[in-house]
């Protein structure tokens, strides 16, 4: 018993000192976790997931308090990437969250009372126009994140899908009928 | 604890999250003792019995441990809680312990434990932590019959052999004969036959769970068959 | 809507698999002239349980039935595994070794063209770990026995377990000549005494090295039809050869010679028909000389030092499991991207 | 009745390669002719690769033959001219051949059948630098007839690389396709003399011109004319046929066997290839003042009289059909070769700069290709590949949509050429997969681009409202001061001005607390979920 | 010297960890998503294995000796746990690249059974100082290989049109399943 | 407060020493507690094999305890030593129990334990542990087929030299078809131990000197089955 004991309480000893030491000797911190997360995250800064804007969401992912599904504009493939970056199993995305065609906001200029409101809302700053002028949306710039919606008081501000044009058409994934041998 | 609280912890740990089929951990003494349901069962309910004093001792001293020392720490408790059920199996159902053999020592190392304590007992009082232990681990007994008696059936003909293992020689009788005069499918009750029941028990959990999720949908949702070149099909 | 090119040769899946079932016809031939045609009924019995499981599984995971059926891939590989296992195998293990093979090594992994092992070498695989005792029972080759079954005899024996009245088994099966050898060195008996045994013929088992030479044939018109490269049988037959040569040069008494090795179990139908089974093999040529010949050194290590009498099946699945890196890693330059430039 | 190989040089030889049926004497029985001008003419002004031309004439205005209407806009773009004289009527959206099926920006012209000319200028292409001579092209829209329509100025500009040779492609290798051909026989000298403005442009030391040896008359032709025009160190070779020899780096490998891998200028090496129609035209842009107007066009395949046309740019291709004769079985054209060729999505889209034949095609002689089978990992398409790929993997990943790894396996390395696609015993349209993995892939690109400009854009966004915040917190904090200062120094009343910014705080401040609560209930989102 | 190639060629092939012996499933599940990972985890587990190996055999040599048996399996592990937790702590400062690698691997080798098991196995079959290095070498050896070659295999089915409920973990499983299938072909290869 | 090396490493360190004292005190009491039992189980059990080879009313002394090391010998096919009983019949020598390794079974080794009465006569014959080709080469275990029993009452002189091969190869032994290497070996491997009976009987049966107890334990190799 007492022999146990000792060797025990030695091998404890020895052992648990070394762990305290090397937790401050080899002390290190921060988590490149996040960015990389950023990395994969769309940026469009709408806050569907709930999260402020991207970063924070890439934040509450690396801590392990939100899943990786929550972010509409990232489509699947973004979910895809996650899962591959974090280790973890794919999953679809949830009943709420669906991701929308991508979209461009566009302002009626005849209606536009110039209130600023949709700038202050504007997450990447793509909305050029000063108080009482008429706004425009910066095509290039917009991530179609849909915040400058709400906050217009005169509803002026509507999304148009990006319809397809030559310029981003894309050969599709090639899919025939099934022959009708079975 | 409420009920509802209970109940969620004993469906996470039987169903949901089951240790075999799900989270794929504690695989090492699913695949190996799973050649029959008595091996099985015993060692399951062993893991479980470790699994829920583990859960129980971890919960209240967690926040005295540096973080440093937190496996380590972990690990001895965990230990010592297998070596004495080791040691009681040694001593009192011996010739079940030769049978387990290596595998009770390895209790210490199932993935599951720890796991369950780092997710689970590191955050929750003691009593859920106790409960969500006895839940993993019936959930990994249950798998571990089941995989069992599949083996057994396949590889034997028959059920429950081993039972006077664990009862003594009266209970000889209690041996089921499923299939008599059976030429024996070795394969089943060898390693890849446990590699391959297994993945047959997956695959019938998410069978299971795609039906649930298309009941819920509706009905109609029949899985449309992915076209990659992988189906003949015309252009 | 349809896409460039617009043009194409006319050759297809099912053609190429039929090319090679008729590249077996010479083996099958020669094997029904020297050991009897209990083979032709395990070929049919595997035939029709390979097509059976085939439309099954397809019907369950909702796929197209007819197509793949005339695809011919099953009936290959029913009509490897059958001539790989003893002709007088019980019936219900010829259906259970294809269903099997069929059914998890190919259709698991998603059919035709996915499967990551070779499916026939699964089947032969699970059969003789879970039945060795009948799959060491074999045919001996006319007039090796003293007494010789029948056909009629022989369809009881598969399909009823039923011999004739005085005779046992052990009389009329004996082990294959691969098994034999290793028996025999077991008791320490010298090799010459050994090979003048009559199961012995020219350079391999009586009967079975004609055999071999039947697959041979057939794999020489595969290689020249251009169906399969040279590259998989040179490199196992090679390595095989090598191998076998130093070690009976080193040691004639224990060690049997190249040839045998080349005519004795499936070293023949290996070579041509089996590893290089298109889809679970690696498709560069670098790789397909680096799986042959690790194919190769695993059979000879596995029949000589190994436990079980002939290697080509394992070997061929153990280097199915390294397929998938072989190819990472011998990758061909591209073009612009070699080294030799004027 | 193929040449044998009579060169001087040794020839190299590159992986795989096809050998489809040619189907070319159909059209090579007659000469060129000139097809009659068409009603109405449709020009795209995005004919080559790049941006879209920027239209300089007016809905209405009058146009004369050759005169700008689309200016080049960007580096990459290039010049459109008015093929005939004619009004303007429309600058708007119209279908083109192109394989999405999309329309684009045309300007339709109705042709007055005057035929007018704006002034054209020949000019010494000796007299002027390569610079000059560059710019002469992009404003005479040339781009490359060998199918990829790019701008032929910037293959021209040098950048520190010298050229030693320059490669005349002639080898036309995909079957049914006869104009380069055509071209070759009948305008032998002037094709030799483009080639020599265009060794002028590069300085370049030798001329290669290729020829597959399936055409000993255009070979014979090319020969005299080189050497009637007495020009030092230009060659002209017969390379074997074999499909895709026509490559521009299958072409450079066999003559020159230097290999221009993907992502590398073949100018780089010291090699520049162009396609003999080209230097046609570039030698019709300096000789004769012509911008690209017209071009040579095979309509062949399912018709009564397959034969070379020399079209307007803008023709509707149905004028085309109807000078061939399509047969009643026809059921679409494809504008192309059969291995590189798209199908038209109407028969009406305008003949493009890019257009170099139209084939009829039917059931008979395009039979819908059988079922679609699983790859069964043979690897013929390996065997044949011209870029030593390995196409079953890259079919493989394109599936299944990894990307990543098609693009590990050198996907862009991928010509198109369609070689795996026609020897593939399971008819899989591998080369469907590989652009639509291709063009993912670039979308993707471009989506992680709009991605990172957003990311930098929000950041500043965040770091300005900080420091406005402060700013404001710090002034507000030093009127705060200034105001006490003052009721303390006695009650002064305030003047109009500063009640107005005192208002103005008023708000600010509030907007801040706004925001400040607003982040707050954001946060507070984040933590509860 | 022969025997201590045949102690490392049993350990690798013929008594592999995973295949035969079924230990470290966990981990060889996984983390053989990845090929990367995998490589990655094979190297940290070598790492450990071998000195696990090492210092378990001078514990139960030098400080438990056969009264103190009962301790083998408590000082083991414990002593094991503080390895793996003062090297992941080492190499985290030391080399950031090696972390990135082997990092988040680390922790999970303290509930891989092998790391266990073999120092175990080394103890009942009476194994030397030498002898148990080779064999916890060689067994994690045997273990890396496996788990690349199945990470492999499974980048691979990524592709593959497997049925719908046997994607992911089933069709692995299957997969490790005709694997071990193939590793009986080793059986005997070592009396 | 800023944790320095020394402060953190007497911490943990203490932390690690407080749960390894209380861990390893609760351990030693189980220990304490259960070995009584676990002795005794292991006995029972050796006992239990040993009277299913050597009945109990051929002895009555206490087998167990009466042993005695033996050396490593060719004719037990072993190198290591290993423990014989001996059973005592009213304080005569009656029956010897020993274990027997056949080292050219299919797959290896073969331990057998086996048990020969004064006369020479053999008890019984067990396997212990083999690795034989389940399905095939497995019939020598008791569990699988009575083969094994068709030794008992076999002598040197019963069936005599040239009987001890099996019918196969002229003997008198029964063997399953297909697998005759496995018999070979377990009958090579008596008959080797009835001579090495014969040789050292009178040493065997000296009364015993050394301490019994230590050495290998009866259940043979530690094989995983
Ligand atoms: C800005 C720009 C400059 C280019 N400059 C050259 C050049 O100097 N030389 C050249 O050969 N190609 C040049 N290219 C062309 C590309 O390399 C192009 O892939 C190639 O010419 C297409 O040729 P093909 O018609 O040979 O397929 C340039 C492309 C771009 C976008
Ligand atoms: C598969 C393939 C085949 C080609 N065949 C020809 C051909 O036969 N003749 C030709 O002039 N260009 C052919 N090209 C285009 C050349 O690669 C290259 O773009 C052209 O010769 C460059 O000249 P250009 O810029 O004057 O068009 C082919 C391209 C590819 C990808
Ligand atoms: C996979 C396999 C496993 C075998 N295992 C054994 C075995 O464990 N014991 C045995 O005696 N023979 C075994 N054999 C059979 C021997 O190889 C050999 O055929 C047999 O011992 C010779 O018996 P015979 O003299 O009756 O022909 C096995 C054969 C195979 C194919
Ligand atoms: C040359 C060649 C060899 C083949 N060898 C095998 C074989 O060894 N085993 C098998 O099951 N199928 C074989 N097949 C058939 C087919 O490839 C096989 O069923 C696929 O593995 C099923 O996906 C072969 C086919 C060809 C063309
Ligand atoms: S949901 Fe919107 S804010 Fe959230 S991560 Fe996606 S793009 Fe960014
Ligand atoms: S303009 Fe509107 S939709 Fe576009 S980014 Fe700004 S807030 Fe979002
Ligand atoms: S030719 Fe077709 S079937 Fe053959 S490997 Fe290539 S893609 Fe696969
Ligand atoms: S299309 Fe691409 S992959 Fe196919 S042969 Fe041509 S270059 Fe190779
Ligand atoms: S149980 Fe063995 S590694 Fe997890």
């Amino acid at each position: 018993m007492l022999s146990a004991l000792l060797v025990m309480s030695a091998i404890a000893a020895v052992l648990g000192a070394v762990l305290g030491f090397a937790a401050i000797k080899f002390h290190t911190e921060g988590n490149p976790l996040v960015d990389k997360i950023d990395d994969v995250l769309p940026q469009t800064q709408c806050g569907q997931c709930s999260y402020p804007g991207c970063k924070p969401y890439a934040t509450a992912i690396a801590a392990g308090e939100a899943d990786i599904n929550r972010c509409p504009p990232g489509g699947e493939e973004g979910i895809r990437k996650l899962a591959e970056l974090l280790g973890v199993e794919f999953k679809p995305f949830g009943e709420d969250a669906v991701p929308k065609a991508k979209s461009l906001a566009v302002i009626d200029e005849s209606t536009c009372i110039g209130c600023t409101l949709c700038i202050q809302a504007c997450p990447v700053d793509a909305i050029a126009g000063a108080a009482k002028q008429m706004h425009t949306v910066i095509a290039s710039e917009c991530t179609g994140c849909e915040l400058c919606v709400a906050p217009c008081p005169v509803d002026c501000i509507s999304m148009q899908v990006i319809g397809e044009k030559i310029a981003n058409w894309k050969w599709k994934y090639p899919v025939y009928a099934m022959t009708a041998t079975t | 604890m409420t009920l509802q609280e209970f109940k969620d912890i004993l469906y996470n740990g039987v169903w949901k999250q089951n240790t075999g089929l799900v989270q794929l951990l504690g695989m090492c003494p699913i695949l190996a003792v799973s050649s029959s349901v008595v091996n099985g069962v015993s060692l399951g309910l062993a893991t479980a019995v470790v699994m829920s004093l583990s859960g129980a001792a971890i919960a209240p001293i967690r926040d005295f441990v540096p973080n440093e020392a937190r496996i380590p720490v972990f690990i001895l408790i965990i230990a010592v809680l297998v070596t004495v059920i080791q040691f009681t199996m040694n001593a009192y159902m011996y010739s079940l312990f030769v049978v387990l053999g290596i595998f009770i020592p390895l209790i210490v190392t199932n993935c599951i434990v720890l796991a369950r304590i780092e997710a689970f007992a590191s955050k929750n009082p003691a009593l859920q932590s106790a409960l969500d232990g006895l839940a993993m681990g019936l959930g990994l007994t249950a798998v571990l019959a089941v995989l069992g008696g599949i083996r057994e059936i396949f590889g034997h003909g028959t059920l429950l052999s081993g039972i006077d293992l664990v009862f003594g020689d009266a209970a000889k009788a209690w041996v089921i004969t499923v299939v008599p005069n059976y030429h024996g499918f070795l394969l089943a009750i060898l390693p890849p036959g446990a590699f391959i029941t297994l993945g047959m028990l997956i695959a019938g959990k998410n069978w299971l769970n795609l039906r649930a999720e298309q009941k819920l949908k509706g009905g109609s949702a029949t899985i449309t068959p992915v076209n990659g070149g992988c189906a003949p099909a015309t252009r | 809507m349809f896409f460039s090119p617009l043009i194409s040769k006319s050759d297809s899946v099912s053609a190429i698999m039929l090319k090679v079932l008729l590249a077996l016809l010479p083996g099958i031939v020669l094997y029904v002239w020297y050991f009897g045609p209990a083979i032709l009924v395990s070929i049919t019995l595997a035939s029709l349980t390979a097509l059976g499981t085939e439309a099954l599984m397809l019907k369950l995971r909702d796929r197209p039935i007819m197509p793949f059926l005339k695809d011919n891939s099953a009936l290959l590989t029913a009509w490897l595994l059958a001539l790989s296992i003893p002709p007088l195998a019980p019936w219900w293990m010829v259906v259970v070794g294809t269903a099997f093979a069929i059914a998890i090594a190919k259709h698991l992994y998603g059919g035709l063209g996915n499967n990551m092992f070779n499916p026939a070498m699964v089947g032969y695989a699970v059969l003789i770990i879970s039945f060795p005792a009948q799959m060491t029972h074999w045919i001996a080759p006319h007039g090796m026995v003293i007494s010789e079954l029948t056909f009629p005899q022989q369809l009881d024996f598969i399909f009823h377990d039923v011999l004739p009245n005085s005779d046992t088994l052990d009389a009329l099966t004996m082990a294959t000549p691969l098994d034999t050898l290793k028996t025999h060195l077991h008791l320490d008996q010298p090799m010459r005494q050994i090979l003048d045994m009559p199961i012995y013929g020219r350079f391999a088992g009586h009967g079975s090295e004609m055999v071999a030479l039947g697959f041979l044939l057939g794999g020489l018109y595969l290689l020249a039809s251009r169906i399969i490269s040279w590259h998989i049988p040179a490199a196992f037959l090679g390595t095989l050869f090598v191998l076998a040569g130093i070690f009976h040069l080193v040691d004639p008494a224990h060690y049997a010679g190249p040839l045998f090795h080349w005519f004795a179990g499936a070293s023949m139908l290996g070579a041509f028909f089996i590893l290089t089974d298109p889809v679970s093999s690696p498709t560069t040529n670098n790789g397909r000389l680096i799986y042959a010949a690790g194919a190769g050194l695993l059979t000879y290590l596995i029949r000589v030092f190994g436990g079980f009498p002939d290697g080509v099946a394992f070997a061929t699945l153990l280097m199915n499991i390294c397929v998938p890196l072989i190819v990472l890693y011998t990758q061909p330059k591209v073009f612009g991207k070699k080294g030799s430039q004027p | 009745m193929p040449v044998g190989n009579d060169n001087m040089r040794k020839l190299y030889h590159f992986h795989g390669g096809i050998h489809p049926p040619s189907n070319k004497t159909q059209s090579t029985r007659a000469t060129i002719a000139r097809a009659p001008l068409p009603a109405k003419l449709v020009i795209p002004l995005h004919q080559h690769a790049g941006e879209t031309a920027k239209p300089v004439a007016r809905v209405g205005e009058r146009v004369l033959k050759g005169q700008l209407i689309g200016m080049p806009d960007g580096i990459v773009s290039s010049a459109v001219h008015a093929s005939t004289s004619g009004t303007i009527t429309a600058i708007d959206m119209q279908l083109i051949a192109h394989p999405s099926g999309l329309p684009n920006l045309c300007a339709t012209l109705i042709p007055d059948g005057e035929e007018e000319w704006v002034p054209r200028k020949a000019i010494d292409y000796r007299d002027h630098s390569p610079a000059g001579l560059q710019h002469l092209l992009r404003m005479a829209g040339v781009v490359g007839l060998g199918g990829a329509a790019f701008p032929s100025d910037l293959k021209l500009s040098l950048d520190r690389h010298k050229i030693t040779t320059l490669v005349l492609n002639g080898a036309e290798c995909e079957p049914y396709i006869t104009c380069d051909d055509m071209l070759m026989r009948e305008r032998a000298a002037e094709i030799v003399q483009g080639a020599e403005m265009l060794r002028f442009m590069l300085d370049a030391e030798e001329v290669l011109i290729g020829i597959e040896d399936n055409k000993p008359e255009a070979i014979a032709s090319m020969r005299a004319a080189v050497a009637a025009g007495g020009h030092r160190r230009m060659e002209v070779i017969a390379v074997p046929t074999v499909y895709p020899g026509g490559g521009a780096k299958q072409l450079i490998r066999v003559l020159t066997g230097i290999e221009v891998a993907a992502g590398v200028r073949s100018t780089d090496k010291g090699v520049q290839c162009f396609n003999v129609a080209t230097a046609y035209t570039v030698h019709r842009a300096f000789a004769h003042g012509e911008p690209l107007l017209s071009r040579i066009v095979t309509i062949t395949g399912n018709v009564l009289h397959p034969r070379n046309y020399e079209v307007l740019i803008g023709t509707p291709i149905a004028e085309l059909v109807a000078l061939g004769g399509a047969l009643p079985d026809t059921d679409s054209y494809i504008m192309g070769g059969p291995m590189m060729g798209f199908p038209l999505p109407s028969v009406q889209v305008p003949l493009v700069k890019a257009t170099n034949c139209i084939i009829a095609s039917s059931k008979k002689i395009f039979p819908p290709p059988p079922p679609v089978m699983p790859c069964i990992r043979c690897t013929r398409c390996a065997d044949v590949c011209p870029a030593d790929l390995q196409p079953q993997d890259l079919f493989w990943f394109a599936q299944s949509r990894e990307f990543g790894r098609a693009q590990a396996f050198n996907l862009f390395d991928c010509i198109e050429c369609g070689a795996c696609s026609y020897v593939c015993p399971s008819h899989i349209p591998l080369v469907q997969y590989y652009r639509f993995a291709k063009s993912e892939i670039h979308a993707r690109e471009h989506d992680k681009q709009l991605a990172d400009k957003a990311r930098v854009r929000h950041d500043y966004r965040e770091q300005r409202i900080e420091r406005e915040k402060q700013e404001k917190a710090d002034k507000l904090a030093a009127r705060e001061k200034a105001a006490q200062a003052a009721r303390l120094a006695g009650a002064q009343p305030l003047t109009a001005q500063q009640q107005a910014e005192q208002a103005e705080l008023e708000t600010s401040r509030a907007h801040i607390r706004e925001l400040a609560q607003s982040a707050v209930e954001h946060a507070d989102e984040g933590t509860t979920k | 010297m022969t025997e201590y190639l045949l102690i490392l060629f049993g350990a690798v092939f013929v008594n592999n960890v995973v295949m035969v012996k079924i230990l470290g499933l966990c981990p060889f599940m996984g983390v053989s998503k990845k090929l990367e990972a995998a490589i990655g985890m094979g190297a940290a587990t070598t790492f450990v294995l071998t000195l696990a190996s090492g210092s378990s055999y001078l514990i139960n040599h030098y400080l438990l000796g056969p009264e103190l048996s009962y301790l083998t399996t408590l000082s083991f592990i414990v002593v094991i746990a503080g390895i793996v937790q003062f090297t992941e702590m080492v190499v985290q400062k030391t080399s950031p690249p090696l972390y990135q690698v082997l990092g988040i691997y680390l922790p999970l080798i303290t509930t891989n059974c092998a790391v266990l098991g073999v120092p175990l196995l080394n103890v009942q079959l009476k194994h030397n100082f030498m002898e148990s290095l080779v064999f916890g070498f060689g067994s994690a050896l045997g273990f890396t290989m496996v788990m690349v070659l199945f990470a492999g295999m499974r980048e691979r089915m990524e592709g593959a049109d497997v049925p719908a409920i046997f994607k992911g973990s089933a069709i692995a499983m299957v997969t490790a399943g005709l694997m071990s299938l193939s590793f009986m072909g080793f059986s005997g290869l070592i009396k | 407060m800023r944790r320095t090396i020394a402060k953190a490493s007497i911490l943990t360190a203490l932390n690690l020493l407080f749960f390894a004292v209380i861990g390893t005190a609760l351990l030693a009491i189980t220990y304490q507690l259960t070995h009584e039992p676990i002795a005794r189980s292991e006995e029972q059990e050796k006992l239990k094999l040993v009277t299913q080879i050597a009945p109990p009313e051929t002895y009555d002394n206490d087998i167990i305890k009466d042993s005695k090391e033996l050396k490593a010998d060719e004719l037990l096919g072993n190198d290591d030593t290993t423990i014989a009983y001996l059973g005592r019949l009213k304080g005569e020598p009656s029956i010897a129990v020993l274990q027997v390794i056949a080292p050219d079974g299919y797959s290896g080794r073969i331990s057998l334990i086996m048990s020969i009465h004064s006369d020479g006569r053999i008890g019984g014959v067990r396997v212990i542990s083999h690795r034989e080709t389940p399905g095939l080469g497995d019939y020598i275990e008791i569990a699988k087929s009575k083969w094994i029993t068709g030794f008992d009452g076999k002598s040197l002189d019963n069936p005599g030299d040239s009987g001890w091969k099996v019918k196969k190869d002229g003997g008198s032994f029964d063997y399953m078809a297909g697998a005759t290497i496995t018999p070979r070996a377990v009958v090579k491997a008596v008959h080797k131990a009835l001579q090495y009976f014969a040789q050292h009987r009178e040493e065997l049966f000296k009364q015993n000197t050394a301490s019994p107890g230590k050495g290998k334990a009866v259940r043979g190799e530690g094989d995983k089955k």
